[in-house]
């Protein structure tokens, strides 16, 4: 049995490897500038679902508010790098940390709220959240802030043309969110999360402190979400309230988690790779005609999966492996 | 020796309702005691206090020697109190192994030793063949099983048992029971609820019975059933003299 | 007829695949990218401009007589009579999605420029990324001045911006005074978004120049679903004019919520936007009789100048609507953008960049009542005067500058 | 002394505006309290059946020229028929979900949502809509100077006997007590030969129905298109999680407070910032009371 797990475990891993290697070759395949922006945002929405996973499929607070770290994230590393000349990589981490701790200060009062007034809570704080940016003229207030990009640097992270940085950055941050999840599902506080989702009063019971439990999963996931933030500032070159603090972002990170398998190792990875390409195509090439057709599909897509499978896309491999067991 | 548990004149009352008034218990060290009355004497809010889910309105509680009355149930656990649900609390989305290792990283940080630990008591608590259910698979029977090691996997020094012999089949209770001496064997002590003295008092070593939130009467369980006291306590209670 | 997606896709791969590089520039064919939102809550914009690009695409592909560049002849002559092929992208006004349709326009569908967008906010990235692939970005109907300030080589503006237009409604203002009407004291009601910030930053600065009294400066959240507290306090302050900047929708619940609270200002004078669509007159018109709107753009030229009634008929054939403040800048921009593109003789983005930068197109040869659209270093057209227009009975009129203006502002509004 | 007395005058307006405001966002809002009392379900679609009773209302003005206030029961109708539809075809099988049942919940009445949105555009167009005449819109009553906007005032009203309606209906009919039975106790009701399913779809029906009542007085003064309900749904969600969900008499109280304390932030703070009042007034309340105000603990 203890073997089973072992194995399973570094399976996941070799698989994870294998498929970010190949990921990492795909640029030498894919030339168009169109598809390596859609293979970006697929690995930034992988990465900021598999973070929004930790606190809200882990640990089982569910965050519609996410933007706001997002949009810390985001803020933080243009206003110290418009205002302050700040270089984006340290202005990343401080944003990190900043949305970690604002995460932390938030939890204090949030996590004693259950159920769907948390979920309200949160959609209402990003949206306060929203509100102020959009008021604050230090910060451009609704103009937003354009970073000047002067031409091909590293030190600036920024780029003319060339979408492959911005391509292993992604590819990079997904590996890392991907991994911290890996380790820490084998870990002390990746069963504490269990617990407390499943049972916090059990939970509580077995030593667990799930006030700390919720704390350190809030800081883990709001730090992850501000990183895929200042990423995206970087990458689009301007940021606005609306553009990055809006709750469609909140809903487009937990989207992937959810239709590939909330709570699950693969569910946000495979989620993404699936929804974020389709969103795009969608919108690119029947979106166009004004119908709104595109929110059809999208939408259908989303009920028949959520109501077909509730444990999302990955409970397919799931099955068709008990399948393979049984025999 | 001191007593592993001492509750000093603690006072419960919720608004107007007094749930424990001026109850003093001890329990010494590698004793089953049982915590027996009829319905409504405030056992469960007894228990919960000792558990740490609610501190008392007064009075205080102490555990090996310290004073516990305002400690949390995570930290009396980690001080060494363990206990089970009456309404088992499983963890649903976890196989049963990987529930009792939620329990065994109270004393094991490194994952590989809370594992090993996991399956050392699924083994004593023989549900090693269904270490890798679901827990929401499980039959009733074994999520009281469940119940108990998960708790006996934080190591604990007391063991709280909230009615887990109620509603089994009389071979699960056989079981059961040899389960609880098991434990106690092994160096744990037992402090037990049920409602229904039947079950228990062949297994205790001490019975303190609880009427309307006061201690009633207070000894070896041959002596205490055959208290005036405490049958009249319990005729009152139809329902129990007939379950 | 409509071409689909999977042609293009495949006419553009298999051009590309044929011909080497040089060929192109002497390809039959010119493409030019439309980014506007054609889902969400803008969507009937995006809709009513692509009925405009098709009205201007119609007068330059086809021998039509007016007195417009290209329109004389089919297509471009400058590139052997080659024809314009529109491309459609959805930006669902989000910055994110209109750099990703502007990247693929650009790369896929390899068009030589690109006309959009209608929000500000989606400008700034599009016309960021037509930078970086040195494509010409014609900024059709953004109002919003910060975006012509940025350095971009490849922005042309030919309409006017907020300041321009904000500039307008107080020389009108100056004018009135001086025939004795009393203006002193302004209320500013804008929306929190670019479009809003950016015009209720301008009035702000001109009033205080030109020493009016802003009593009240209310700045709300668009679409809001109470206007009430925001209506009381334009009330309160009760100014002489109250100066709106807001799309339909809020112009619309404004309108209502200020009938309801029983509040008649003596004159409105709007920044556009929702106060030139035809959506808000059919719901309160009633109520706007005499309400003064910016624009650039007004059905009165088609007296002096009878193409632009002739247009508004083709638009208004494939969109039951007359051509507005929007709808004729876009219109306009195409015109000007083709021309260019005639002029560059090829198709490649540098050429029509300085094609485009030596534009120099009299007034009268546009639809609009400008002096002429020549772009400055910023690539602003500075000669784009705006109007000032009055409902009256159901129909704009035009009362400012005087030299366009076929009657005198009533004043106060009734 | 004058300068008082339009302040004044000015605040007595805002509040009765507020207070109007208010009884009609307890009406848009009652009906997801119904339905989460009943079921335990929040609809993130309740923005969008606010959207098509508008749109109902709207089109049974322009094509049979039937004012609003005659249409308002017509379209709670046609919703109690939607609402029933929708239980039936999707909210009955995400209740059937046996893992993650609140995020199979959340996420098919949100992918719902996004479908009638599109539906709209493509039957609808995007175009703006509304009705410029009818008996009651732009009409006012003036009272000492405090101008009572009929449209509201009649909205108002009608909420308030919605509600006295709605709670003589739960507490004194057959209907309405299989409907709490079934919330209290959906596998005993079976033992009594009730169908949980159809008490269910009546009840998604009735939560529809009063939305649909909102959106036919809505329709009389606000505009009308595809994302209009964007604007109104998470006003409502705060509504109801003010109030304490699942309870009727909360969404009515927390419909009164979101309209005042929206109209007193509008009087301190910027009025772009007047949600942020609200917003700051529900985290108040709910970390003091974490289940609402007249949420059952």
């Amino acid at each position: 049995m203890d073997k089973n797990f072992a194995a399973r475990r570094r399976r996941d891993l070799i698989i994870a490897a294998v498929l970010a290697v190949m990921a990492a070759l795909a640029p030498l395949f894919v030339k168009d500038v169109y598809v390596q922006n859609i293979l970006i945002l697929t690995l930034m929405y992988a990465a900021l679902s598999q973070s929004w996973n930790i606190l809200s499929g882990y640990c089982g607070q569910i965050s519609l508010g996410h933007a706001l770290y997002f949009g810390i994230g985001a803020y933080t590393t243009e206003l110290l790098f418009t205002k302050f000349g700040v270089l984006p990589w340290f202005g990343m981490i401080s944003g990190g940390v900043i949305a970690a701790l604002i995460a932390m200060v938030l939890g204090y009062p949030f996590f004693r709220l259950r159920g769907h007034y948390f979920v309200i809570a949160t959609i209402v704080i990003a949206e306060i959240g929203l509100l102020l940016f959009q008021n604050w003229d230090w910060a451009g207030a609704a103009l937003g802030i354009t970073i000047p990009v002067r031409g091909d640097s590293w030190l600036k992270f920024q780029f003319l043309r060339s979408k492959l940085p911005y391509f292993y950055f992604a590819l990079a941050l997904c590996c890392l969110a991907w991994f911290v999840t890996w380790w820490l599902e084998d870990s002390k506080w990746g069963f504490w999360w269990r617990a407390v989702k499943d049972n916090p009063d059990a939970a509580e019971s077995l030593g667990v402190v799930v006030f700390n439990s919720k704390m350190g999963a809030a800081a883990v996931s709001a730090f992850l979400v501000a990183i895929g933030g200042a990423f995206y500032a970087q990458y689009l070159a301007y940021i606005d309230p609306e553009s990055v603090m809006g709750f469609q972002f909140s809903l487009l990170m937990a989207l992937p988690a959810v239709l590939g398998g909330i709570g699950t190792l693969w569910g946000a990875v495979l989620g993404a790779a699936i929804l974020i390409p389709m969103t795009e195509l969608t919108r690119s090439y029947i979106g166009g005609s004004g119908r709104g057709v595109d929110l059809i599909v999208y939408g259908t897509l989303i009920v028949l999966i959520s109501l077909a499978l509730p444990q999302g896309l990955v409970s397919l491999f799931s099955r068709a492996k008990a399948k393979g067991a049984t025999r | 020796m001191t007593a592993l548990l001492e509750t000093r004149g603690v006072w419960q009352r919720f608004g107007g309702l007094v749930a424990n008034s001026d109850v003093s218990i001890s329990v010494g060290r590698g004793e089953i005691v049982g915590l027996i009355g009829p319905n409504g004497a405030g056992k469960s809010t007894l228990f919960n206090l000792i558990a740490g889910v609610l501190p008392p309105t007064q009075g205080s509680i102490w555990f090996d020697g310290q004073d516990v009355t305002r400690m949390r149930a995570a930290e009396r656990c980690q001080l060494g109190v363990g206990r089970t649900f009456q309404v088992v609390k499983s963890f649903e989305t976890m196989t049963v192994v990987d529930n009792v290792i939620v329990g065994a990283l109270v004393r094991n940080t490194v994952m590989r030793e809370a594992r090993r630990k996991a399956y050392e008591v699924l083994d004593f608590t023989g549900l090693a063949a269904r270490a890798e259910v679901l827990a929401s698979d499980l039959v009733p029977a074994e999520k009281r099983r469940l119940e108990v090691a998960r708790a006996l996997a934080t190591e604990p020094k007391l063991l709280l048992l909230d009615e887990v012999l109620t509603g089994l089949t009389p071979t699960e209770a056989q079981t059961g029971v040899a389960l609880v001496r098991k434990v106690r064997d092994a160096g744990i002590t037992v402090l037990m609820v049920e409602h229904v003295m039947e079950i228990v008092m062949p297994l205790v070593d001490r019975a303190i019975v609880l009427d309307l939130g006061k201690v009633l009467v207070e000894g070896k369980p041959t002596e205490v059933v055959r208290d005036p006291k405490v049958i009249s306590a319990y005729l009152g209670d139809r329902h129990a003299v007939s379950a | 007829m409509t071409i689909t997606r999977r042609d293009v896709l495949l006419g553009a791969t298999a051009t590309a695949a044929l011909m080497p590089l040089a060929a192109r520039a002497q390809t039959s064919e010119v493409v030019i990218g439309v980014i506007y939102p054609f889902s969400g809550g803008s969507a009937q914009q995006g809709i009513d401009a692509q009925k405009a690009y098709e009205t201007a695409l119609e007068v330059i592909n086809k021998d039509t007589d007016f007195d417009l560049p290209l329109a004389k002849g089919e297509g471009l002559p400058g590139l052997g009579g080659a024809k314009v092929r529109l491309v459609f992208a959805d930006h669902q006004a989000d910055p994110q999605k209109g750099r990703a349709e502007a990247e693929r326009l650009i790369t896929q569908e390899k068009v030589s420029a690109i006309i959009g967008t209608y929000q500000s906010a989606v400008a700034v990235t599009v016309s960021q990324i037509c930078e970086r692939y040195q494509i010409p970005f014609v900024s059709a109907d953004n109002s919003s001045p910060s975006l012509h300030r940025r350095g971009l080589k490849y922005y042309f503006r030919a309409s006017p911006h907020d300041e321009m237009y904000s500039a307008a409604m107080f020389d009108f203002f100056d004018a009135m005074k001086k025939k004795g009407t009393k203006i002193e004291t302004l209320a500013l009601f804008h929306e929190d978004t670019i479009f809003g910030t950016d015009s209720g930053n301008a009035q702000a600065k001109i009033a205080g120049e030109r020493g009016y009294k802003i009593v009240s400066d209310i700045k709300y959240r668009a679409n809001s679903p109470s206007l009430s507290a925001e209506v009381q306090q334009l009330k309160t302050a009760n100014a002489d004019v109250l100066m709106p900047s807001s799309y339909t929708t809020d112009g619309i619940l404004l309108v209502k919520t200020m009938a309801e609270l029983g509040y008649k200002p003596n004159a409105i004078v709007a920044q556009d936007a929702g106060f030139s669509e035809k959506a808000l007159y059919d719901a309160v018109g009633d109520k706007l009789e005499g309400v003064i709107s910016r624009g650039t753009f007004s059905l009165d030229l088609a007296q002096k100048r009878p193409m632009v009634g002739k247009i508004n008929e083709m638009f208004k054939a494939k969109s039951g609507k007359d051509l507005n403040d929007l709808t004729s800048r876009q219109f306009m921009g195409l015109i000007i953008l083709a021309d260019a593109i005639n002029r560059a003789k090829s198709a490649d983005g540098e050429k029509i960049r300085d094609a485009l930068a030596a534009t120099d197109i009299p007034g009268e040869q546009t639809i609009m009542p400008w002096k002429r659209v020549k772009f400055d270093e910023m690539g602003q057209n500075n000669d784009a005067d705006p109007v000032l227009l009055q409902y009256r009975g159901g129909k704009f009129v035009t009362v400012f500058p005087p030299q366009a203006a076929i009657a005198e502002a009533t004043w106060p509004m009734k | 002394m004058g300068e008082d007395a339009v302040t004044a005058q000015a605040i007595i307006q805002s509040l009765a505006s507020g207070l109007l405001m208010g009884l009609l966002y307890g009406l848009i809002a009652v009906g997801l309290a119904l339905i989460f009392g009943l079921m335990d379900v929040v609809n993130f679609a309740h923005g969008e059946f606010l959207m098509i009773a508008m749109y109902a209302t709207f089109f049974l003005f322009a094509f049979f020229a039937i004012d609003p206030l005659l249409s308002a029961p017509l379209v709670a109708a046609a919703l109690f028929i939607f609402g029933a539809v929708v239980y039936l075809l999707i909210v009955r099988f995400a209740m059937r979900a046996k893992a993650n049942a609140g995020m199979v919940q959340i996420f098919s009445t949100f992918g719902l949502a996004i479908v009638m949105r599109g539906l709209a555009q493509f039957f609808f167009t995007p175009d703006y809509r509304s009705i410029p005449q009818s008996w009651l819109g732009g009409k006012t009553v003036s009272v000492a100077g405090i101008f009572l906007p009929e449209p509201q005032l009649i909205g108002a009203l009608v909420s308030i006997a919605a509600f006295a309606g709605l709670y003589f209906f739960i507490n004194r009919t057959d209907f309405g007590r299989a409907l709490e039975a079934t919330r209290e106790d959906p596998g005993a009701v079976a033992l009594v030969g009730i169908d949980k399913n159809r008490v269910f779809a009546l009840g998604w029906g009735l939560g529809a129905a009063l939305v649909g009542l909102a959106g036919a007085i809505m329709a009389v003064f606000f505009y009308i298109y595809p994302d209009v309900g964007a604007s109104f749904a998470l006003i409502a969600y705060v509504t109801v999680a003010l109030g304490g969900f699942g309870s009727v008499f909360g969404a009515f109280a927390g419909g009164i407070v979101v309209g005042l304390v929206e109209a007193v932030t509008a009087l301190v703070l910027p009025p772009s910032l007047k949600s942020v009042g609200i917003y700051a007034v529900y985290l108040l309340v709910v970390f003091i009371r974490p289940r609402g105000l007249f949420g059952s603990m």
